[in-house]
């Protein structure tokens, strides 16, 4: 795939391409994870017209496949450093929706007890470790994570997330080359989302494929198209069996669509009509949706209801979460220094 | 005289010098077709055209590095952080390349590096802070933190005709909250004069920023209380107008410094040495201090509101130093 | 004991931990086979492998950025900056990552980062800078500058145990200008104590590295006057020992604050707010402060001795305070 | 070439690839170049054992070919952001020794009065920029510069060099990545001189060349042997006329060896003895003479006196310096800011 070139508007959706290392009730539950995104996505966008939501609303919409297909191919010791638009991850690493709802609000009991919001937190014992606004600073910080437990003879795979944006900071530059010289079992993930905030790829980069860029570290480097669950899947399951063997780093470059603005506030009028159209086309969950129907791995009816669960997961753990009051103000004073 | 936010203020500057000089340009991130975050730059491409605001990759050393190689080379260009928060990924550029290259090359580096800071609007500890103590203490940057839409817009087009790197601090609670008749065409406040915003006699608050609206409504509540209380606004760090503070505390004998920055390190404590140092037998009470604790700026309006200071916070410290 | 120079008790401290606990390791430029630019760690890898005396690329944000993610999966490990002044290029990772990941997360980040700052030494504008205020302002990394070897080794001690990021200024030109008796084996002094140097009744010196030596030497001379004055080591910034300070002013009445880093929002300025706060009434002269001039550190020797402060800027200003 | 592997030490020294567009005029000219900087080299060292000197002093032995041919492939528009081994390029920029050598040894009258030493200093009107200490920052400003052209619409190129170690900065990445994004008329030379300080291109890096990161970013990419002096002078001149043309950025390797310590200090231990012979036998400056005394075009008389004359300029340019003060006390509180 190109990455930074016109699209071709008339271009056919092309087939799921199928895992042969996926069950079929590991589909479902990707599948599953996939929904639950997207639902907790609408769910913020609610909060936050409703005026309800607190802090920026970061949609993960277009953006299923390449969170919960990356995030599925670790294993139980690997541990996840998300970005802003991988709830997907989050999932597949089982948070819970009342701790998620109450990190994202920032409420009362909340893991970061309101110095924070967003997925910003982090939850060690479901190895989740949030982030930082500041684009590519977790890169470093991911490589030594899994340093350490390399040190130690561990076998752990560390995942982390870039935006197409995000790829042009000094710290992605520095955190994947240091990771490719030490050989360290990260993988990252650029998602190709197009834009960044307003800026298209070509303010961006000039590239023909950000993955190109691997050559110039010497690490494993790939673009696909992630959309596709189950591409996304397998390009990772393989990035992660070669990181436990040695063979260091993993840059994926999944290409896939932001399908709102940058933030709730933004009414991105600078994408255009067609371009949507031809993202809408390859909806990562129509798309999935679709090849389970077909292959007769899930029915309408099956879908319809564990649809309707995840709603009505989510809306209580909204119900939860949303009328809680925020953490007392001595919070504020508390954990500078911890012992 | 027109009635402008502090946010079109600085528009209004941008705008009238880059019509009066066409060294100026603007880069930065979304700061052409979308306006910048916080819509400041709207439609500037259309006036002046994508080359002279000119988006830019997520690339802050790159951003403020080209300015600085494009203001050795005759430009005066503007670089925007998209929030200043991420300076700290062009710290490098600004305190090494850009502060030393007068005092080694004696060569001016005139460009802005300038954007939204600051808290207490439900941002996050990476969307909030007031780094200005920072620069200040780089030797060779100069630092501006108006107050006011009129300053904003007068310090603006000083800085940018300054042939010295200025890092520019908005804050961005006040961006649409006040608005104030500034006036039109070509206006300039000369970097390094303070302003005494109002003037009092039983005590002296000095701040910059957002602080000045809290020393200032501490001052109207007091004054109904029958106390007079001098509010002095030093709008630039550097250079800092010693003279003036120095004359008021003098004056007053009670120094109050507020500053909505963290408490240690903070430009408050310069401000309070330089007092203790030159007008020390003129006060009557200790040199007080109020900014916010020594925490990242938290999330949850609750934590904000208990961190940061407030209106509240300096009329209690004021009330404090009077009693004193 | 043993004597040691600086160089040698801040090498011995890293030894003596990284054989207790093998959390402890290093990562940094050339501190591997070449044992670093000052050879503080030579032969290291020989005592504990390459891979806990980790040569780097030239990349200060992945060497601190790797740090952090070592500290968050169980480490303990210790930064080397090649020079103090390349910190500018890992800014971001100890202010934004570092110093708010026990805020946010309530988990440790212990680790340190360490290097070689100041200058005097003749090297130049880029291999000179005394930045310490910058993270005493950054809320949430501990800050220390040891002055002597003793101190040295204790300190980073206790900063490989603190369960907090620290940065650790060492002082180019201490590292093998003084040697004096330092205890073998584990030995640890808290963060957060001052040390008075030496005790006296006139006046008080406060400052930390480089300038507790100009502060010595200056007390020195004005003994031999009969003027005692009293020094006090702050040894740390953050935690900053407020009450030891306060004790000496309160004491000796006139204080006097020397630091190598430049003048204009220097912890010196912290240092004198802290005590035209909390000492006001004790004080009989104006608080002063020795520091080095706004600039970058000039590299001839002329232009050095200029700039920066000395023994003798520092005796003459505290003849001054004494006359006052 | 291959810029990260072990050595093949019976390889043959290739013969010069002589370039088309070089009269034998202007070899001489080259040549000459070559040996003023490896004479001003050595004169260097003598001072340092001297203790005449005063600060570092970084041999660029070995450079000799790498930054005289880029130097000398640029126009008289052009600018030069020259590094701490690139003294071949102030000469080529007719900086004269007179000044060169005030402003190494920071004397009184020297550009730049005392304030800094070495080849940091800038002379605007020999349109040579010089650098700050830490790696990687120039090239956003070397970038930056020739954005100011661009937008003015005047052709200058801008040319900087960055070392096998500073290749690693964040800066850097940032710095090309823009230039490729805006096409800027920049030309970065990355001189893999084998070490960074004490350490090996294995430590800095684990891509096979550095000049593929260019696919990276979208510019044109080349690894040269940069001992050769013809072929690093026309590698060049093409990517001048390139960056003219609009068709932005060089990134080009220049394969060298550091034939000396990192400054004089360094014993350069960690370096065998067989790598030093390996590129003994590629001395640029041994290499280039041997070519041109086959092709007639010097003699070992012309040589010879050619060396003499630069010999004595140096001589005398050290006299001049060496004993004049170092500049008053008071320049140190000058020009922290300007008018
Ligand atoms: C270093 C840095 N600079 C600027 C920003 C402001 N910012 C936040 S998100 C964003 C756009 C990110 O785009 P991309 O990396 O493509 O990720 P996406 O949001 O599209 O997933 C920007 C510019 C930031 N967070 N960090
Ligand atoms: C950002 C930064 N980090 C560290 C240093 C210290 N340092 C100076 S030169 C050097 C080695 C440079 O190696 P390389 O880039 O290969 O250039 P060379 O000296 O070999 O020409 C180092 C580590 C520096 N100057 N800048
Ligand atoms: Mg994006
Ligand atoms: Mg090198």
């Amino acid at each position: 795939m190109n990455s930074n070139k016109p699209l071709d508007l008339s271009a056919k959706v092309p087939p799921i391409k199928p895992s042969k290392l996926l069950s079929n009730s590991r589909r479902i539950e990707m599948f599953t994870y996939m929904l639950q995104a997207r639902e907790f996505d609408l769910a913020m966008q609610r909060l936050n017209r409703q005026g309800r939501a607190f802090g920026g609303v970061y949609s993960q919409t277009g953006n299923e496949a390449s969170s919960v297909g990356s995030a599925y191919a670790l294993g139980d010791k690997d541990v996840l450093f998300p970005m802003h638009r991988n709830i997907g991850g989050h999932f597949v690493f089982k948070q819970d929706l009342n701790t998620l709802m109450l990190a994202f609000l920032a409420r009362e009991g909340s893991l970061m007890r309101g110095t924070d919001g967003t997925g910003h937190y982090a939850d060690v014992k479901k190895r989740i470790y949030g982030n930082v606004s500041h684009l590519g600073a977790m890169i470093p910080v991911a490589a030594g994570f899994v340093l350490a437990s390399k040190m130690r003879g561990e076998s752990v795979v560390s995942m982390t997330y870039i935006g197409d944006g995000g790829a042009q900071t000094g710290e992605f530059h520095e955190g994947v080359n240091f990771a490719s010289v030490q050989k360290l079992p990260l993988i990252l993930i650029i998602e190709n989302n197009q834009y960044a905030y307003s800026s298209p790829n070509s303010v961006e980069f000039a590239c023909v494929k950000l993955s190109d860029r691997a050559l110039g570290y010497g690490c494993f480097g790939v673009t696909i198209d992630g959309t596709d669950v189950e591409l996304v899947y397998e390009t990772c399951f393989k990035a992660a069996e070669r990181a436990r063997k040695g063979e260091g780093p993993s840059l994926i470059e999944s290409i896939t669509m932001r399908m709102r603005g940058h933030a709730e506030h933004d009414d991105f009028s600078y994408v255009s009509r067609e371009e949507l159209e031809y993202w809408k086309k390859r909806d990562p969950i129509d798309r999935y949706q679709k090849y389970l129907l077909t292959k007769k791995v899930l029915s309408l009816d099956e879908i319809t209801s564990i649809r309707t669960k995840l709603i009505d997961d989510i809306r209580s753990a909204i119900d939860y979460a949303v009328d809680l009051p925020f953490p007392s103000g001595e919070e504020g004073f508390k954990n500078v220094f911890i012992d | 005289m027109a009635q402008l936010t502090y946010l079109e203020a600085i528009a209004d500057a941008l705008r009238t010098e880059m019509h009066k000089d066409e060294r100026v340009f603007l880069l930065g991130e979304d700061i052409s077709t979308y306006g910048g975050a916080f819509k400041l730059t709207k439609n500037f491409h259309e006036e002046f055209g994508r080359s002279r605001v000119l988006d830019c990759p997520i690339s802050e050393s790159a951003i403020v590095g080209a300015a600085i190689g494009a203001a050795l080379n005759g430009m005066r260009p503007v670089a925007e952080m998209q929030f200043m928060d991420f300076v700290t990924c062009g710290f490098n550029q600004i305190v090494n390349v850009a502060a030393t290259t007068a005092y080694r090359w004696g060569i001016g580096v005139p460009m802005v590096v300038r954007g939204p800071s600051g808290g207490g609007v439900g941002a996050n500890p990476f969307h909030s802070r007031n780094s200005e103590a920072w620069f200040a203490h780089a030797s060779g940057v100069k630092v501006v933190c108006p107050a006011f839409p009129a300053d904003a817009k007068g310090l603006m087009t000083a800085s940018i005709r300054d042939n010295n790197p200025v890092v520019f601090y908005e804050h961005k609670g006040l961006y649409r909250k006040i608005k104030e008749e500034v006036p039109e065409g070509e206006y300039i406040i000369p970097l390094g004069k303070a302003r005494i915003v109002r003037e009092g006699i039983h005590a002296t608050i000095v701040s910059y920023g957002s602080a000045v609206h809290f020393a200032l409504s501490a001052a109207d509540e007091l004054l109904k209380e029958g106390v007079s209380i001098e509010v002095i606004d030093i709008r630039t760090l550097v250079p800092f107008d010693q003279e003036t503070v120095l004359a008021s505390a003098r004056k007053t004998s009670r120094v109050l410094i507020a500053h909505e920055a963290s408490l240690t390190a903070g430009f408050g404590g310069e401000i309070a040495a330089r007092i203790a140092e030159h007008a020390f037998e003129h006060l009557d009470a200790p040199i007080m201090r109020v900014a916010a604790y020594d925490s990242p700026t938290p999330f949850a309006p609750t934590l904000e509101k208990a961190v940061l200071p407030n209106s509240t916070k300096v009329m209690e410290a004021t009330r404090k130093l009077l009693l004193y």
